[in-house]
């Protein structure tokens, strides 16, 4: 009896522990640094002041850039689902000749994005593009700059952020008990009725959970707008950025990436409730595999071969013609006009055969990579946590673990640095500002919300009946872990680390606040590469840095995902 | 008609049906019967069009359908494993097929409602989701969602497995009079030897693959052509050498007896056709409605079934006398 | 972590192309252990300022008069009067003695040779709005994050100073700052300036005296500048150390040393700069000197620029733009 | 000893379990049994910890476990649907919960093998992915996975739903064993009335949630305590009125009496308490080793089994009289 006692004992001591652990973790990283930065905001000189918000309110392209955010959001909720929803069909649910490949050009914005995303569909549809050349000559009098604005940016964006799509889906695709599809069929259904009734109401908590990622991206729209949208279509995330690096505006900063975070979790809120009306589990016995679904209809297969191929080519003219432009000299990258004479390896000559160049690849490598890692671990016990039952405390950790979203990675090293430059309590008296640790730490507060939300989409894939079989059997919440769950999401998870760490390589916002000046990361290099007072080929090193990272993602993504391949 | 002309089914390397030749009438209640994993669940689901056969053919009515769609071949299926669909609640489960048929939305309440009823669910169920019923209730739905389609052919796969006798028998009721009524082809599969015999037109018995043997319930039990049909059909008694000795068979054949086949009280009509056997009754075992009893004879076990036990007021231990029918013998 | 050790940490925006690798070697030369962090214009004074509390950083530079001005406003710095303040031109260094001056730069408004001859281009900035015919024709920057875009605000809003008017400006200034901005061409995020030059689609801008000649040879394109007669404005590349600095004497004799004229005698040879002291001019190549002495400095008073500069930007970003 | 104190048990609003009291002793063999939807998963789920009552006490051992979490309670479960680890293949399924207590790899490959055989999965088998097993073995898997376990108390949940009888008498047999050799407390659920009165020691009947009767085989059987039991447990006359009437029991009560207990030969010991009646043959339903007959008396239907048909020569539409047993009629 005693050692049961003591046993009951040791479990409460380490739920005690975790429980302790969380609110630590939560307090001393979100909270505490971050609540500061929002008081500053509303209580300057210790009174509060709506200054920000009258100032804002005042600026007429600051309410317009608001206003696109939404919409655009909005816009893409539904452009991207849609899209998104054919690749994945495509390359996973019908027979479509060729679907592999198909799917490795879908699957390329994994490794591209931003800037350098938006700079390649420039180069094929920008005023000097290949398809606007093309068109050129056709309609001379057509006017060069027609892809500009909320149509160009819509579509850059809608392509752009497929990938949650490719990630999430194409695997959940893969749980499905494909004995429903046969059922459907054998009642009669159309491929259309099994696709819209039977599998993709499956899949909606996967939808939920990337709509909001979708919503979240299109809020956050920095680039795209700022290249494409011209003067009608600005967003107002650059303007969050641009204020939040100065002194005087960093209070307006703060209280429109409050909008945006709020707005972000209002979505997150509303699509929680929608989501547990849809909630569902699953009562397969065993499930089988999903087969391949034939399309009967030979004009509609036609159709959907024609569709594919085209979007595919959508997909990768631009990532090609970034990968010729980098070989190219700046005066070609900006004007447009490839000559013979324009390429040159002297782009990657001087950027890889620097003495110094590897450093900064090694140290991102290694910051992205303990990140990557890290976050994904304990968002991955804090998501199980979560979803272990329902408590107020538990709501209280899922919207804590938001808080990144409700600023800007600019503010939210402020605040680190400024929390955490003296000995405090609360990290028992150490000073993180000026070490290696600060940037690690900053790297995984801004990605937590991120992942959480991508995890809690994984753990809808588990079937909760076997967790209990081997919880029947003695197993430990970790064994579980590890042997029953993690093997059903490891897709997803190494999907987020690739994700994740992918985006944390080439960060500068955060890290060129917080980086220690021995580490140099490769974000910032880059940036000062970039921002060369006399290189006039700037421009191409942004390119062949562009160029290094797609290569560098897509060996993680290989390596993660040919691993994969031998499991299921 | 339902034909399968040398049909041979595989999963990758493991061939799963070997040469099968099996004619199924229409109208037919025919049943598949076989041990664990002899291969009756992949026969059907040949038929229904979800395995291609990877040699010979299957046809329907006199058509190959070896290549025809799932979706043409109008075969109402109830899974072994359900395949109900989860996103929907019960009701809409069993209305989907009806939905995709286009039919009034007052059509389709009526008809869900009435083989609801059939199946002994009831309203509040009919609105929940499928994963807050229980397992008998599942099965219920994936019945309720297939017989409610009404279609030509109806294969049912294991339907009634997680049911009680007395949701069964009355669900085997309603099966067989939807095939009398609408003249519905329907392929059972089951487990349950007992209910095969009862309630089918034919059987076809299945073992590792193989087709054993083809017939009515009772030439199946009571002809069993092969070794395997005989000792899968019901429990039996291999004769022990003595005893075969004594009866003057061949000592090289493998002899059997049913249970039923020895009575403990004396026969009357023909007595000549009995051989008795002096016995120990060393086990009774309880059934219900019968028991079976187990005797010794010179060091091997006999058993027989007897119904009630009142009347036979023989306790364990005790020597009785049992009539063996050697009419009733089988030899292999 | 480098108490006393007489490692130094610089901070600055000024540290690439080699000037970084450049630094450290010839500080290694004359005895000094240096390590150079470059750091980005506006991320600099933020994380300065960020980190005042425990610095890592013993001496910045790099960063304009506006820039060390918000510095010194933040307490940031340390006043010392290095040995060679003396040699720098009138007017640059601080008068409190907290930063001292390097480098400066020309900020010029340029028009393309193919469209423009010297006689029909502008000959200010004003000529901008207030000549129709240039109107659409000159790009601006979308945002007033960089340098050098805050020192052509500065240079147009210096000349309508009010006490009375909104951020020290007048109506009329504020009036001037958004004619420049309806009439111009409002450049989008990754538009090269120089490509639009040479193409013709905007042949008028903003340009920093010692980034012409590289950019006009890329493009193969020339251009003259205007030379207003008020002048035109001075960027200039400060030079201070921070205040909480474990390293104190180390960081002021680097100081002496890197601001001497030898140094950056070398330092405008290697890179094409134009020094501010006296004394080193004559290493600075012949091109930015000579645009150096074509043009008279424009009178500003960047320690008031400097207290209003980011209010200034605020307001015309929210307020003044489109 | 594990004991159910006043347990109820909700989902949402839903109560699936009433006022539930019963006492489950060590090294039982304990049965819950009733129609389909009556609460027995649930019963077996609160125990083993997946659900907590929402009132009442369960104990185990004398100790209050209502909070006490699943891994620690050791009870093995097999789950009426399964719950196999798709990741995994059939090896790895039964050898999950020996790599957790860091068994040797010989010794679990041992372990496995063993039990393999006991349920009739081969070494191929053990090779596959649990998706491409038969649903037969895919149960078999779930039964070998919680075995090998040996556990002090075994929770199955209809383990033998869709195996054959042949396989299914083998592993009672094998849980028989298990159960008596390790004095394993075995709970089992099942839907088969006459498995539960074979395999028992005593069983508890379920109806809507409420707990009808507990008690051994044979008192459940012969001293059914309520209507519903003794409809539930095995098939029965109810006696029509002229019947009670003539038999003089009172005509308010409902009167039932067993198949079994209607006799068509003439019964010897003790004839005075036989009541004779004339009836006209008009049904034979074939079970293989019985056949149940249905006679009409007065308009009135009446059912009996008759242990094979060969020696009862009589045909459909013959007069005949069958004997009732009035000690073996129930009234309520
Ligand atoms: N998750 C749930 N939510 C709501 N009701 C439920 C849930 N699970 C079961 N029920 C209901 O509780 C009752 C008892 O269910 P339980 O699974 O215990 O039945 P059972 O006796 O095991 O039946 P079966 O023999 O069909 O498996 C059923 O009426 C069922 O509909
Ligand atoms: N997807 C598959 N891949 C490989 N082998 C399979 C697959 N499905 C079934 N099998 C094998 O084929 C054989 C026949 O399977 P089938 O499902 O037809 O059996 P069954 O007669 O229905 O058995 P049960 O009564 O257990 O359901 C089994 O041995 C099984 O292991
Ligand atoms: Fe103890
Ligand atoms: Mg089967
Ligand atoms: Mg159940």
């Amino acid at each position: 009896m005693k050692h049961i006692m003591a046993k009951m004992k040791k479990v409460n001591a380490m739920h005690f522990l975790f429980l302790s652990g969380t609110t630590w973790l939560l307090f001393a990283f979100l909270i505490f640094p971050n609540i500061n930065l929002i008081f500053e905001t509303f209580f300057q000189d210790g009174r509060f002041t709506i200054s920000a918000i009258e100032r804002f309110m005042k600026s007429g392209r600051a309410m317009r850039s608001l206003k696109n955010s939404f919409i655009l959001a909005g816009t893409l909720a539904i452009t991207v689902n849609l899209l998104g929803t054919f690749i994945v069909l495509v390359s996973d649910y019908f027979k479509i000749k060729g679907s592999r490949f198909l799917k490795i050009g879908y699957s390329s914005t994994l490794v591209y994005g931003g800037i350098v995303l938006a700079s390649g569909y420039l180069f094929v549809y920008g005023s000097s593009g290949v398809i606007t050349n093309m068109l050129m000559k056709i309609f001379p009098a057509m006017n060069p700059h027609w892809f500009e604005g909320y149509g160009a940016v819509t579509f850059v964006m809608t392509f752009a952020l497929t990938s949650f799509h490719i990630i999430f889906l194409s695997d959940a695709l893969k749980n499905i008990d494909y004995q429903t599809i046969e059922a459907a069929k054998s009642m009669g259904a159309s491929s259309w009725t099994i696709l819209t009734k039977v599998v993709l109401p499956v899949l909606s908590p996967n939808y939920f959970a990337i709509t909001i990622l979708i919503v979240l991206t299109g809020l956050g729209a920095t680039s795209a707008p700022l290249m494409i949208g011209g003067e009608h279509f600005q967003t107002i995330n650059p303007m969050i950025i641009r204020f939040s690096k100065s002194i005087a505006s960093r209070d307006i900063a703060t209280v429109l990436s409050l909008i945006l975070g709020i707005a972000t979790i209002f979505t997150l809120f509303i699509s929680k409730i929608i989501e547990s009306r849809y909630h569902y589990m699953s009562v397969s016995k065993v499930k089988t595999t999903l087969i391949k679904q034939e399309i009967k209809n030979p004009a509609v297969n036609i159709l959907l071969h024609v569709s594919a191929y085209t979007i595919f080519l959508i997909y990768v003219i631009p990532i090609l013609l970034i990968i010729i432009y980098s070989f190219t000299d700046g005066y070609t990258i900006a004007t447009g006009n490839i000559r013979i004479s324009s390429f040159t390896l002297q782009n990657y000559t001087s950027l890889l055969f620097q003495p110094s160049s590897y450093k900064p690849y090694l140290t991102s490598i290694v910051y992205a990579t303990l990140a990557a890692f890290m976050v994904g671990a304990l968002i991955l016990t804090l998501a199980r946590y979560l979803r272990s039952g329902k408590s107020f405390y538990r709501s209280v950790v899922d919207y804590a673990l938001m808080t990144p979203w409700l600023l800007p990675s600019t503010l939210i090293a402020m605040g680190l640095i400024v929390t955490y430059d003296t000995k405090r309590m609360l990290l028992f008296g150490k000073v993180l500002t000026g070490t290696p640790v600060m940037l690690l730490v900053g790297y995984i507060i801004i990605k937590i919300p991120f992942t959480l939300r991508m995890t809690n989409a994984a753990l809808y894939n588990v079937d909760h009946s076997l967790e209990e079989a081997a919880k029947s059997m003695g197993a430990r919440p970790f064994y579980i872990f590890r042997k029953i769950v993690f093997p059903v999401i490891r897709p997803f998870i190494l999907a987020i680390f690739v994700l994740n760490f992918n985006a944390l390589l080439a960060d500068y916002d955060l890290s060129v606040l917080l980086y220690h000046p021995l580490y140099e990361p490769l974000g910032v290099v880059m940036k000062n590469n970039a921002e060369s007072q006399i290189n006039p080929n700037a421009q191409a090193l942004v390119l062949v840095y562009s160029v290094i990272l797609m290569l560098i993602s897509t060996i993680s993504l290989s390596l993660v995902y040919g691993k994969q391949k031998k499991v299921l | 008609m339902i034909t399968f002309d040398n049909v041979e089914i595989r999963y990758g390397d493991f061939v799963a049906i070997q040469n099968l030749n099996l004619i199924i009438n229409e109208g037919e209640f025919f049943t598949l019967l076989g041990p664990s994993g002899c291969g009756k669940t992949t026969t059907l689901r040949s038929l229904v069009g979800f395995i291609k056969p990877s040699q010979g053919t299957i046809l329907i009515e006199g058509v190959r359908v070896n290549d025809k769609p799932v979706e043409e071949r109008e075969i109402g299926i109830v899974f072994q494993s359900y395949a109900l669909f989860p996103t929907m609640n019960v009701f809409d489960n069993i209305a989907f097929g009806l939905q995709l048929q286009k039919k009034s939305k007052t059509l389709i309440e009526q008809m869900v409602w009435e083989i609801a009823e059939k199946v002994d669910l009831n309203n509040e169920q009919l609105n929940k989701r499928v994963s807050e019923l229980s397992g008998g209730q599942q099965q219920r739905v994936a019945i309720a969602r297939a017989l409610v389609m009404k279609p030509k052919i109806l294969a049912l796969d294991e339907p009634l497995s997680n049911l009680d006798a007395n949701l069964r028998g009355q669900l085997r009721m309603e099966l067989k009079r939807l095939q009398r009524e609408f003249g519905i082809t329907t392929i059972y599969v089951t487990h349950d030897q007992e209910e095969a015999l009862t309630i089918s037109d034919r059987i076809a018995v299945f073992n590792k693959g193989y087709l054993e043997q083809v017939g009515t319930p009772k030439e199946i039990y009571n002809e069993s052509k092969t070794e395997f049909v005989t000792n899968f059909i019901g429990d039996i008694n291999l004769l022990p050498g003595n005893l075969k000795k004594e009866l003057e068979i061949d000592i090289k054949l493998q002899a059997y007896i049913r249970l039923e086949k020895i009575y403990l009280e004396p026969p009357h009509p023909s007595p000549e056709r009995y051989h008795k056997l002096g016995v120990v009754l060393v086990e009774k075992e309880y059934y219900g409605n019968l028991s079976k009893y187990t005797y010794q004879y010179q060091g091997d076990l006999m058993r027989s079934y007897v119904i009630d036990n009142e009347r036979n007021d023989c306790a364990i231990g005790d020597h009785v006398d049992i009539y063996i029918d050697k009419n009733a013998i089988l030899t292999f | 972590q480098k108490e006393g050790s007489g490692e130094l940490v610089i901070y600055s925006n000024s540290l690439t192309d080699g000037r970084g690798e450049w630094v450290e070697e010839k500080a290694k030369e004359a005895g000094f252990t240096v390590t150079a962090v470059q750091v980005g214009g506006g991320d600099l004074a933020n994380r300065l300022i960020a980190e005042k509390n425990n610095p890592v950083a013993d001496i910045v530079f790099g960063l304009n008069t506006m820039g060390f001005e918000s510095l010194k406003n933040e307490n940031v710095l340390l006043e010392y009067v290095p040995e060679w303040a003396g040699e720098v031109e009138e007017g640059m260094n601080d008068k409190d003695g907290y930063y001292h001056s390097l480098v400066k730069q020309a900020i010029l408004l340029i028009y393309s040779q193919d469209v423009y001859s010297e006689a029909t281009g502008p000959q200010d900035w004003t000529d901008l709005w207030e000549n129709p015919a240039f109107h659409g024709q000159y790009f601006l920057f979308s945002s007033l994050s960089g340098g050098t875009t805050r020192a052509v605000i500065s240079g147009i809003l210096v000349r309508y100073l009010d006490e009375n008017g909104e951020l020290g400006v007048s109506e009329e200034g504020w009036e001037a700052v958004k004619q420049l901005y309806d009439n111009g061409y409002i450049a989008k995020e990754g538009e090269e300036f120089y490509a639009l030059l040479a193409e013709g689609t905007t042949p008028m801008g903003q340009m920093w005296s010692s980034g012409l000649a590289a950019r006009e040879e890329q493009y193969g394109v020339k251009s003259y500048y205007a030379k207003p007669a008020v002048g035109v404005p001075y960027v200039v590349e400060q030079i201070g150390i921070i205040d909480g600095s474990s390293n104190i004497d180390e960081a002021k004799k680097f100081l002496d040393w890197f601001g001497s004229a030898e140094v950056q005698g070398k330092w405008a040879e290697e890179f094409y700069s134009l020094p501010a002291n006296k004394e080193a001019l004559s290493f600075a190549p012949e091109y930015i000197r000579a645009i150096d002495e074509s043009l008279t400095v424009q009178d500003i008073d960047w320690g008031f620029v400097g207290a209003h500069i980011e209010k200034w930007a605020e307001k015309i970003e929210l307020e003044i733009m489109r």
